[in-house]
Formats: structure tokens, sequence, C-alpha cells
């Protein structure tokens, strides 16, 4: 600890400190232009400057990166001499850049009002880019993605991009536009190619956060994929935060082997991608939703806290909710989703109970089959819905003459009535089709179950056997069966569990006696047996060189019996022996 | 990016260990070679030497050494020292922005000449200088200047 | 060893070089083999004679007959005369300025004999590119001495006590800067020496290294030594200097290849080792930080920060950074003792490292003076021996105006100050620096608000752009200057340009913009009258700043002594200039561009400039 | 290259060291061969060479050999300049191999000029 005095003030603080934090401490402002907590000092602004007094040696320093090292330092921060560098400095920046905030600011703050100065350099604009340096800085030290640079020198000296195209290397952390003082960054949205509401996404969009406000248990991740740190090994300033110490940049993904005896796959579904239908606009125009992120929207925790809004903070004059987006569809899928119709005259109602909006609703056939459901559908009639019955065709960007915002033009078939028509909405809603994941193939693979002609995981029985597979012990549960709600996922669910629990608890499984077994002292290896096996059961050892039959997957076929080459496999109790001997048992008689 | 450059690029960075630290010297040789620095070739050396190209960028503009535009074929430099200046560089300098009808800093449009501001050359008892490739010439005078020219106009 | 009767040494330093002096040595050869006189005469090249002004140069030794001006066609003429007949050519003396009578030996020409030699000891008596010279002038013997019979203490004290101080610019005492570095702990240091010679009309640094790069080697071995735990050094040379990169490279070679360089020097245990990097054009690179950055592969920006390199330099270690010339001294002291060296120079160092200026200096002499070339003088000689002695005085009989030293961050020195003995303290007592040396002789032909002019466009084009002060301020004082000089200067701005010198030289982020006023503030200080005229008048005085003048011709010039020739007709660019052959021709003022060709293709001198 | 060891130095130095002394125009002593046409056609050259010879036999490295031109005495040749540093140069005239060997024993490297070849003691100098 050492004792320096600050203008007049006497106070305490550890070596090393800079000026810029002594002063602080005592409650003394020293203005500051390229000054960020976030990476080292760059000290180039000069605006901080202050004067340090040693003994009779009195000096010009910035207050940012000077360390304080000496016992009884003198500091002036408010010298007349710092006075007229600091006025000087000004007048410098405000020739150059007269409407930048920030400089005006501290110009008045040391009281500039008009600079002396002509610069031929000025520039007008109140967000132009001032040369402080902050963004190369942590977009190089902290960031460590090295995107952004000054180029030339002197006068000439600017930020840019590497040939100021958009580049690779950047990983959008939005470092640069947040520690920018003028806002002379902005991170642009780049429509089409990354989604029109990246932002709007449900899950995670930050390095770090909590998945879902209900997330058990209710601690914050890391996502690799926005995390700097584990982008370009730079940042890390979550960890110098975190008092306890819990971040662990190195903890990794693992594979754990289990031992289990019965397997429920809920696989789930996934919506249709959107982008594959070019004419509804999706992506490409604003203001046209998919119903996961119009119910995002609604979501009080949402990012309109549940208000339905235009992209433009508008609220919709109308709104278009369009069914069957790829499902009834000989293009996409033929089959239907089920859960779209009542979803969206759920998302009717709300729209109706929360703006003014009118509510059009394009449907082919409306399918409100469950408990109560008909009674929803009438009662939203009754709430004046729109029902047009046909199938919509294209959705464009209409505008008016007079100048107002543009519309969605939604064009469509009205088959009721008979009749083409164009019915102009704010915000469209797309009902996408439940269409199974892209890698149940993979999954259908590594269990050995079987998939049905729309590619959803097929049941052993539709009617008898509704939860179980062709795999002893694999049971399917929900979407990974067929498109379905959550009662009837909840049910179905259900069911599985019971059939899964019956099992465990008779403690004792019996198994089908008959099974395959390699005698490993005949197999040389060949692998023939591998591929032919219907159940997947047979595999190569590595080690011993020989075939290796799982017993528990293993249902006696006898294929891999016939075929063996070297006849080293055998039905167990299945063998010529025993049948041969049971022959000569019948004969004996 | 074709493999030429890649190679170029390759062989430069080996030379200098592929070490960050010498992107400096490493550019120095691709200057010298391509006489000025393509961009394919800055690409492929960001590559090959872990050097950013937001880096190499940064070195290459801030340093007169590098030019990220083709030069002419001859390159005029006038020296703009103290004693080049104090015995008029500058009207030597217009003379040869008058007689090659360029502006200091540019090239001609057939490639030929590039017209340049040199720091001191330390040649100051021949004060001004002029330097055309690799041949000094001092002191320049305004009346020389096409005669000098002509010396390179068939080369 | 073949006992040579003649050498005949050829300066082989780039002024010389550039003006042929390779293609000399070959001619020169070739006439000696037709003479057969192979076995009594040897040609050899050296490094920069110094009298760059007068090249090519060659000198016959041992007589030291002094040849200037040579061409390759005069030399089959100068070996028949001097060499087959034994007679020295006249007409290639030196002929001092207005005599008549060549001065044939090389020592008693003013220019060499006004001069002492410590760094310079070498010039024109060795090649440079073999070591076996310089080791038979006593080279390497300081290195030998240092190693086997002085401690890196006694080393050091004895630099300390030479009072030697840094010769690039500021003048840091040399044996502080290697104590301190010497006491920072760290088992790697580094030594540098500092070749980006960027101050424009400076070029010992060149010369030196040209002409004798071992000594340079020698003296940062020195310094390696009595720093302690440095093995490695490094040397930044601007790459506008090939020849001199070219030529350390080869000494660094034969250093290491005699195990000069490298581990167990002279069989002890010390080992040291020195790479050659390449500048890129940057004059920033010359600030310490800066070049520290650019070795290390980064653009050359200073850094801002208050660790000195001493402390914290190359890969954030001790680093020792001394220029060209300071490294040369070094042997020299050792070798002759800091007694001998503080017998030379001003000032009284004995307690206090700044107290005085020890030693020589070498200063590059250019502009308008007779003799341009490299002077190594004891420290507190007079401007007036430097430049009328030395210098021979003022080109063409003009009025000796002012002298500008330090390059860019230096300043002026009027005529009235032209007894002011040259050393550290008193050139910064009036307002200029030693900087490296360039000292450039201005005439009543240079106007100084132009030069000022030139400073700061010099400085603003270089700096590199990172603090606000520099990179806005030095601008906006060239936009200032710039109106001055077209004859839209107020009087306000002359308060603020003061204003904008002082703000910058206080807050700079280094030396470079901390000094870079200089040339306007010392310019305003002596030379305000001249200023004055530019703003009130409209007029410069010194007829350069084109803006403010007009050209016309004198017809009776034209008429009588040119006759009307018209060739001023013919290279007006503007078409500004009519009249008939034979007959008086007119100047245009409106058409005139003022860009000065007519002034220069007169030969009549009809040409008249108010 | 074998590396150098300090001894190494004074043998460099010592081997190049007549170079140097020519080069530097600092010997002890200076002998000056006339090698006018005049003195060349009465055998200057030989002279010179038995000067060199001379020199080399003796081993001496601060001996600095070089010609001049006419020494305006053309009835006298060959001639020589001898001047031992300090002294004042001494000219000796009509020259032989023998008188060579005598001056060059006694006077370059004893000092005592040989008075009955000399012509005078001191004369012109180039200015």
């Amino acid at each position: 600890m050492i004792n320096v005095n600050i203008d007049g003030k006497e106070i305490q603080i550890v070596e090393e400190t800079t000026i810029v934090r002594a002063a602080e401490s005592a409650g003394i402002w020293v203005p500051t232009l390229c000054y960020s907590e976030l990476f080292e000092p760059y000290g180039v602004c000069r605006i901080c400057s202050v004067e340090v007094i040693r003994g009779k040696r009195s000096r010009i320093v910035t207050a940012c990166n000077y360390p304080l090292r000496d016992n009884g330092t003198k500091i002036l921060t408010n010298s007349p001499r710092i006075q007229t560098i600091r006025k000087m400095i000004m007048e410098l920046l405000l020739s150059r850049w007269p409407n930048v905030q920030i400089i005006k600011d501290i110009a008045e703050a040391v009281g500039v009002k008009e600079p002396r100065i002509k610069c031929l350099e000025r520039d007008e604009d109140p967000n132009a880019c001032i040369l402080c340096g902050n963004c190369v800085n942590i977009c190089k030290d902290v960031v460590k993605a090295n995107v952004l640079s000054f180029e030339n020198r002197g006068i000439k000296r600017e930020i840019s991009l590497p040939f100021d195209e958009k580049s690779d290397e950047c990983i959008v952390c939005g470092a640069c536009a947040h520690v920018c003082p003028t806002g002379h960054i902005k991170i642009k949205t780049l429509g089409y190619e990354r989604g029109a509401l990246q932002d709007w996404y449900l899950g995670p969009k930050t390095a770090i956060n909590i998945p879902t406000l209900q997330a058990v248990p209710r601690v914050p991740i890391i996502n690799e994929e926005a995390c700097i740190k584990m982008q370009t090994g730079g940042c890390g300033i979550c960890s110098t935060y975190c008092e306890p110490e819990a971040i662990n940049y190195d903890a990794k993904d693992e594979e754990v082997e289990i031992e289990v005896g019965q397997i429920l796959l809920t696989t789930g579904y996934q919506t249709i991608d959107l982008k594959q239908m070019p004419q509804y606009g999706y992506g490409r125009l604003d203001n046209v939703y998919s119903s996961l992120e119009f119910e995002h929207m609604l979501n009080s925790t949402g990012p309109t806290g549940g208000t339905i809004l235009c992209k433009d903070g508008s609220v919709p004059r109308a709104v278009g909710i369009i069914h069957c987006i790829g499902s009834r569809d000989e293009n996409f899928h033929k089959y239907c989703s089920r859960v779209c119709c009542m979803y969206a005259l759920k998302f009717a109602h709300l729209v109706k109970d929360r703006t003014p909006a009118e509510v059009y609703q394009f449907y082919i056939d409306m399918r409100a089959f469950g408990k109560g459901y008909e009674e929803f559908y009438k009662r939203l009639l009754d709430e004046g819905v729109n029902m047009i019955r046909g199938k919509v065709a294209e959705i464009s960007e209409g505008y008016l003459t007079n100048g107002e915002k543009p519309f969605l033009m939604v064009k469509c078939e009205d088959t009721l009535i008979g009749k083409f028509r164009e019915i102009p909405v704010d915000m469209v809603i797309l009902c996408p089709a439940i269409e199974p994941q892209f890698d149940a193939s993979n999954i259908k693979k590594i269990f050995s179950i079987s998939q049905s002609p729309d590619k959803f995981f097929l049941e052993r029985h539709p009617k008898l056997d509704p939860v179980s597979t062709m795999t002893d012990g694999v049971f399917i549960a929900g979407c990974a069966q067929g498109p379905k709600d959550i009662p009837d996922s909840v049910a179905q669910a259900s069911a599985a569990a019971a059939r899964i629990l019956s099992l465990i608890s008779l403690g004792e499984v019996a198994v089908d006696p008959i099974k395959a077994e390699v005698a490993d002292e005949y197999c040389s290896g060949c692998r023939i047996c591998n591929s032919l096996c219907p159940y997947t059961a047979i595999s190569f050892e590595e080690e011993k060189k020989v075939s290796f039959i799982n017993d528990m997957l293993c249902k006696g076929c006898g294929t891999c019996v016939s075929a063996c080459p070297s006849s080293a496999i055998t039905g167990k109790g299945f063998t010529d022996k025993q049948i041969l001997a049971e022959l000569e048992g019948i004969l004996s008689v | 990016m074709s493999s030429e450059t890649q190679n170029k690029a390759k062989e430069i960075s080996e030379k200098w260990d592929n070490n960050p630290e010498n992107i400096i010297e490493m550019m120095h040789d691709i200057q010298d070679e391509y006489k000025y620095l393509p961009r394919e070739v800055i690409e492929s050396l960001s590559n090959e030497s872990n050097v950013p190209v937001s880096k190499i960028l940064n070195i290459a503009t801030f340093y007169n050494a590098f030019s990220l535009k083709p030069k002419g074929k001859h390159k005029i430099c006038v020296c703009m020292g103290t004693p080049c200046h104090t015995l008029g560089a500058a009207r030597v300098a217009e003379a040869l922005e008058r007689e090659l009808k360029i502006k200091m800093g540019e090239t001609t449009p057939d490639l030929k000449y590039s017209l340049e501001e040199t720091r001191c050359l330390s040649a100051c008892g021949l004060a001004p200088v002029v330097v055309i490739g690799e041949d000094l010439y001092g002191p320049a005078t305004v009346p020389n200047i096409p005669k000098l020219l002509k010396k390179y106009e068939k080369k | 060893m073949k006992p040579y009767t003649i050498q005949l040494m050829i300066c082989a330093g780039t002024g010389c070089v550039s003006n042929q002096s390779f293609e000399i040595k070959e001619v020169l050869e070739k006439e000696i083999k037709k003479h057969n006189l192979q076995n009594e005469a040897m040609v050899v090249t050296t490094g920069c004679n110094g009298f760059c002004g007068a090249g090519p140069i060659m000198v016959v030794q041992p007589d030291g007959i002094f040849y200037q001006y040579l061409k390759v066609t005069d030399i089959p003429y100068l070996v028949e005369e001097h060499l087959v007949k034994g007679r020295p050519v006249k007409k290639f003396m030196y002929v001092p300025p207005k005599e008549e009578i060549p001065i044939p030996r090389m020592n008693k020409i003013p220019f060499f004999s006004g001069q002492t030699l410590v760094a310079l000891r070498n010039r024109g008596m060795i090649d440079p590119e073999f070591i076996e010279d310089y080791i038979a002038r006593g080279g390497y013997r300081a290195l030998a001495k240092v190693l086997t019979t002085m401690s890196p203490d006694e080393v050091l004290k004895e630099i300390k006590k030479s009072g030697l101080r840094g010769r690039g610019g500021g003048g840091f005492p040399t044996g502080v800067k290697w104590e301190t570095c010497k006491k920072i702990p760290g088992d790697r240091k580094f030594v540098i020496c500092n070749a980006d010679e960027g101050d424009p009309g400076a070029f010992m640094d060149r010369s030196i290294i040209e002409g004798d790069p071992h000594s340079v080697i020698e003296g940062m071995i020195i310094g390696a030594y009595a720093i302690e735990n440095v093995r490695e050094g490094y040397i930044y040379v601007r790459m506008e200097y090939p020849l001199a990169i070219k030529r350390f490279n080869i000494a660094v070679q034969q250093a290491k290849d005699n195990g000069l360089l490298g581990d167990n020097i002279f069989d002890t245990n010390f080992c040291f080792d020195i790479k050659v990097r390449r500048g890129a054009g940057a004059f920033v690179c010359g600030e310490s930080t800066a070049l520290m950055a650019s070795i290390m592969g980064n653009p050359g920006e200073p850094r801002a920060k208050y660790i000195h390199t001493v402390e914290k330099g190359l890969y954030d270690c001790p680093t020792c950074l001394n220029n060209v010339e300071t490294w040369a001294n070094i042997p020299q002291i050792v070798l002759k003792g800091a007694d001998w060296f503080t017998g030379i120079g001003t000032g009284d160092v004995t307690h206090d490292p700044w107290g005085g200026s020890k030693g020589t200096k070498v200063f590059s002499l250019a502009g308008k003076v007779n003799n341009t070339g490299l002077v190594e003088v004891p420290m507190g000689i007079t401007l007036r021996e430097i430049v009328f002695n030395v210098g021979g005085g003022i080109r063409d009989g003009k009025r000796f105006k002012a002298v500008q030293t330090g390059g860019p961050s230096g300043g002026f020195i009027p005529e009235s100050l032209v007894d002011l003995p040259v050393d550290y303290d008193e050139l910064t007592k009036v307002g200029s620096m030693m900087g490296s040396g360039g000292m450039v002789v201005l005439d009543e032909n240079n106007c100084m608000v132009d030069m000022a002019k030139f400073f700061l466009r010099f400085t603003q084009d270089e700096s590199c752009g990172k603090c606000v002060p520099c990179r806005e301020g030095t601008k906006r004082m060239y936009d200032i200057l710039y109106r001055i000089t077209k004859g839209e200067g107020k009087e306000e701005d002359l308060d603020l340009l003061e204003e904008l010198s002082n703000m910058i030289v206080e807050s700079s982020l280094c030396a470079l913009g901390g000094s870079a006023p200089n040339p306007v503030l010392t310019s305003l200080k002596y030379f305000r009258e001249e200023y004055l005229t530019h703003v009130r008048d409209k007029k410069c005085p010194a007829k350069v700043c084109r803006e403010l003048l007009t050209f016309s011709i004198d017809p009776e010039k034209c008429l009588e002594n040119g006759h009307g020739c018209g060739v001023c007709e013919k290279n007006c660019p503007d078409g500004a200039i009519y009249g008939e052959k034979k007959n008086v021709h007119f100047i245009d003022s409106m058409k005139c561009g003022k860009c000065g060709v007519c002034f220069d293709v007169c030969k009549f001198g009809a040409i008249t400039v108010e | 290259m074998a590396k150098l060891k300090i001894e190494d130095l004074e043998k460099i130095t010592e081997e190049f060291k007549r170079k140097m002394t020519l080069r530097e125009g600092a010997g002890r002593v200076k002998i000056t061969v006339h090698l006018g046409t005049c003195g060349i056609a009465a055998g200057a050259r030989k002279i010179m060479n038995s000067f060199m010879e001379e020199i080399e036999k003796s081993k001496a490295t601060d001996i600095i050999m070089t010609t001049s031109g006419c020494a305006g005495l053309c009835s006298r040749e060959p001639m020589a300049t001898v001047e031992v540093i300090g002294n004042a140069p001494i000219k000796y005239v009509d020259l032989t191999i023998d008188k060579v060997k005598i001056i060059f024993d006694k006077h370059v490297m004893k000092g005592a000029f040989v008075q009955e070849y000399a012509l005078s003691v001191g004369s012109e100098k180039i200015q």
C-alpha cells in the first residue's frame, strides 16, 4: 500500500494501481475515450493526461496506464497545464467529428464549444468511427478472433475488415459493437441466409444461459458454438467474474456405457424445413413466422413479453394462419400432422384475445376430433374468426401507394365459394408438418426396429401391441411413433412405462432357448454371418478375430448356421446331434 | 486459389521457419517476387504462417515497403529528404509528374512507370536524387528529366 | 603477402556506388594489368569515404592523393599518368571554393583535416568485406581485452566513466542504460542495434555499417558481455539501405565463421549471436518500442507504457538498444580507456552522467554547403567551424541563413547562433536537438515557413496514427502552414501553431510526436518576421512559396543575352509565355501556373521572380 | 574456418601490417623510387625490385615502398629517396643493385644515411 495525493486528496492504494482507478476511488472524474476495463489500456486518446509530480519533477502522463509506484506521488488531474492540453485535444477531435455524442460531451465538460481549427477530414456522421481502437483491441486481445484491424497510418488510419469484406473468421460475437463508443459498428442480420428471426429462436442465444425458465437443474450452461473462449481461446471473462470458480472450460461431452435391460425410444419429431417452400416467404419476408416462433412470442418470458407485435413494433391489423404446410401434401408428406388444426385455433383465439386484429384461418379440412375440440371450434366461429377453406398458393409483399407500411398478401383459392382470393395481412403464421427426426433411420439401425413408409418407427402391432417393437425390450412412445398431441403422447408413454415395469417386477425373464452359438476354435473370422443376421446380433471381435453372437438380440432363426462356411455356428438347443437324437428316439419306439 | 501462389507462399513461409514473428521478412520476399502483394498470396501466406489476414493487411498498409496494387515496370522514386528538398526535389517531382502525366503514387496506364516519393536515401551528397529501378541519379535537374526518361523508353 | 607499392582506395559507399565506382574499379584493374603493374598496384574498395558530394572518390596511398568526380573514361589517362609516369593528375584533385590551386593530399583538405576520427576511424582504410582488414587495424582487440582481462562490471564501469551518450537522438548516457538493464533480473536479455536511420539528411549510420560493420558487431558483443545474460542481439536496418544490409550480413557471417560470434567466443564460456532484420519503410520504427514491435513481426507502432524497454523490451525481456554510432564507439573506449575519451568533448561527467558531452560526433553535412559529406568532429566544436571550415562555406557565395540539426525532431539554428558550441545540451537549450546528427545548411534562398512545412509534412506522413495529438495535431499544423505558404494565413494562426505545438510536445505517446513540432517552434522563435511577411504582406522573401511569387521576363536580358530564343515558350506547360522568335517574350500572369520551368530552362537569367 | 584465438589476432595483424602501413602512410621508413620515363630507361625498375627483395628478406613491416614521377635530375638516374620518418629525406643517385643493398642495410634498417651515394639532404616536398 502506498499513499498518493490526488488533487489535494490523500488516499491509500495498492502499488501499481493506475491513476484512473486511483482517481475513481478518490471520487475524481478523469475523462477517457479509449479506455475500457475489458482490455489492457491502449493509451492513445491522451485525453486522460494528468500531471504527476515526484519531488521537483513534473511530468504529463496518461492516467489510464500510468502505474503508481512511489509513496508520496502527487497527481494533478485538472491543473491549468492539463486543461490546455485537454482543450486542444478536444478541439482537434471536435473539429473532425463534430456530431459524435461522446466527443461533444467531453468537449463540453472540458470547456470547448467551437473549435478554432478547420479540419479537411471533417465527418458529420453522428455515428462516425473516432479511431479509439476499442473494437480492434477487443477483437485482437480479448476475443482473439483477429478480424478487425487498423489499416494505413497517420491521418489515413482507419479500421476495417480484411479486404472490406465479410470475414469467415468473424464469429459474430458482437464484442466490437459492444465496446464502440459511437455506435459506428452495427451487427447486421444477413436476412435469408441466417434466418430472419435468428435471435427469436427458442433455446439458447447467448454463450452463457439457462436453457429454459423451467430447466432442472436451473443452472447456466455454456453454449459451445457461441462461446468465444471455446471458439478462439480468447475472452474467458466469465471465469474472472465467477467467485466460486465454478466455470470449467475443459468439461467435454463424454460417452458413457450403461448396461440396461429395456429401452424406451421417445425421440420425438421435428418440423419440416419451411425454406423448402419458398412461396410462403419464410426467412425472406418479415413477419412470416413458424408456429413455434409464434408460440415463443406468445410466451410471457419471450422476446416481446407475450404481446403480439410485428417486426417494426406495430400491432398487426390482420393475421393469417395457414394450416397443412407440408402435411397432406403430395409433394412432402401425405399424412396429417394431427395437432395443427387445434393449435391454430388456439392461436386464433389468443390473437383475438390480445389484439383487435382480424384473423384468417386457411385450412383444407378442419379436424377437431378430440374431446371438447369440436366445441372449441364452434366457439371460435362465434368469435368471428374467418375460416377460408383452400390451400394457399403464395405469400408476397404488398405495398400501398400512400406510403404506408408494406403488408403481406396471401393468395389462395377459396373452395367453398369457388373463387381465387387475395387477402392482405400483417402477419402470417405457418403450421409446419410434423416429421420424423432427420436421424431416425440411424436409430432404426441401432435398435434393429422398423420404420413405416412415412419414416416414423413401426410398432409391433397397431392394435394389439402399439408400444413395443420387433426387438424385445425396445419400446416406443410419442411422436417417434407418429404425429400426436400431448394427451395421446402421455397416454402412450404411460402404457410403455407400464410394460417395462411389468417385466422388471418379474425379476427373472424367460428367454427363448434356441439361439445360435459360435465355436471360437472353428470360426475363421470370415464375417459372412455378420452382415447376414437380420437382427444385427452378430458382431466381430477384433481381439480374438472371431464372430460373436449377442444372445439377447438373437432370435434363433438359423440363417447364420446354414451360411457359416466352416460350420462354426450351431443352433444352441437345436444342434444336428440333438435332432438326430430326437429322431432316433422316435424311431426306437 | 491457384497452386502456384500456394506453393510460393509455402516456400517462403518455410524459408522463415513458419514463424509468425518473421512475417515482415516473408512479406518482403513476396513483394520482391511479385512487386506487390497479390490477394491470393496474402491469403495463402496467412494459412501457411498462421498470421491472421487482418494483421498482414495491417502491416502491408502500415509500411511503405509494401503495396497491394501492381506497380509499374520501372519504379521512379524521388527522394524527399531534407537536403533534396532544399535543393529543389519538389520541382523535380513536378517535372516527372508532367512528363509522365501521372500524379505522385500513381502508375502509368501502360504499367511502365510508377512514381513515388521516398524517404531519405542517404545519398545527400548528390541531392536532389531520383532513383529509377535500381539506378540512382543525382543531382537531378528539371531540364534533365526528359533525357533521363528516354533511357528507359525502350527497356 | 606481396609488398605492393601503391594502393588505390576506391570509395564503395552508396553515393559513390551509384556513381559507378564499381565500374571504375573494373576499368582500373584492366588498365593496371595492361601496364603490367599488378604486382605493384592494388585496388581496394572501401566503405564510405565521407566526402559524398564529390563522388566517386579514389585515394591513392601511401601519398594520400585525393581524386574526386572520377568517370570511367578518365581512368586510362589517370593510370597512365599517375601509376606509370608517376605524375598525380591535377585535374581530378580537390579545388577549394573560390580558389584555383588544387589540394592533392587528402589530409590537407580542410574537409578532412578538421575532423577527429573515432567512430569513423577505419573509413577509407579497410575493405569492409574483409574481416582481416579490420583485425589488422586493431579490430577485435578490445573484445579480446574485455573477455580475458576484465569482468563485466569493470567494462560497465569504464563505459560509465567515459560519459558516452547515445548517439541516436536523446543523448541518454549509455553506461546508465546498460547498468539499468544489467540490474533488472532476468536470464534472457537482448541487445539491439538501431540502424533504422530515418532522419532525412542523416547517413552516418549507413556509412558506418557500409564501411566498418565489424566495429558495430564488436561493440555489441562487448555490450552483451557487460550487461550479462545476453545471448541474442538484433540489428534492425532500414530497407532503404540494401548495401548496408548486404555488408552487415557478410560481416556477421565472417564473424561467425571465425568464431567471434556464436558459442564460447575466444574459448571463454561467453556466447552471443546477432540476427539481422530488415525494416520495411517506416520512420517511426526508429523509436525503440516501435522498432521492437517490428522485430517481433508487428506494425511498428510505439507502445503506450510507462515501463522502459530496458525493463521490458523485446519479448518482454530486458533490452538494451543503442544506435550504430554508439556501438561503434565502444571498442575504442575499451581499448584506449575512458580517460582518453573524456579528454575529447565538453563538460564534466565524473559525477553526473548528464554533465557533459564527451567524445566525437559524426554529422552528415548537407544542403547548401560546399563540401557535403560525413564529418566526425569533437563535441563542443562550433557550428561556424563545421559549416565554414570543414564544410567549406556556403555554395555559390550565398548568405548563410540557418542550420537544421536533428532532422524532423530537431530545429533550426539561426545565423546569430553560429558560434554555438555543438553538444547535446547546447543544442537542446536553443530548441533544437542533436538527433542522429543530420546537419542541413540553409542559405538565403530557403524559406523557413516552407522548411517547417516540409518537416511537418514528413512527420505527419510518418506518424503511425495511433495517438490523437500526433495523428490529428501534426496534420492540422501542416494544414495551417500550407495555408500560410499559399497566402491564406492569418496572424492568429501563428498563436494557434504555437498552442498546438506545445500540446503535441507534452501529450504525444512517443518521441516522434513529442519532437515533431520542434522545427515549427524554432522557426517561429528565430524567424517569426518571415512568417509575418507571409501572413501580412503575402510575400515570400526567399522566393520559395510559389503561390506568393510572380514570374516575369527581363526584356533586356531576354533580348540582349538570349536573343529571344523562345526556349521558355516551348517549355511552358501552361502556355503562358508568348513572343516571337528573336523578340522579347512575355509571361501572361493570369495563365501562369507558377511551376518555375521557365526559370530553370532559361540559360540567360532573363526570368525574374518576385 | 577455424575459430579464432586471441593470438591469431596478432598473427593476422602482422600478416596484413605492410598493406596497412602503406595504406595509412605511416611507416617508419619510406622509400620512393623515381619512376619517370628517364628513370625507367636508366633501370629504376630494377632498383625498385631489388629494394622490394630486400624488404622481403628483412621481413620488416614498417617500410613503405612507393614510386613517384621524375625527380627532375634525369642525368643522375636511377634515383631513390629514403625518408626515415622524423628525419629529412635523403636522395640517392646513380644507384646500382649493390648500392641498394648497402643503403638498405645501413640507412633503412639502421638509420645511418650513406653519405657517399647521397645527392643532398632534404629536398622539395609535395604540398
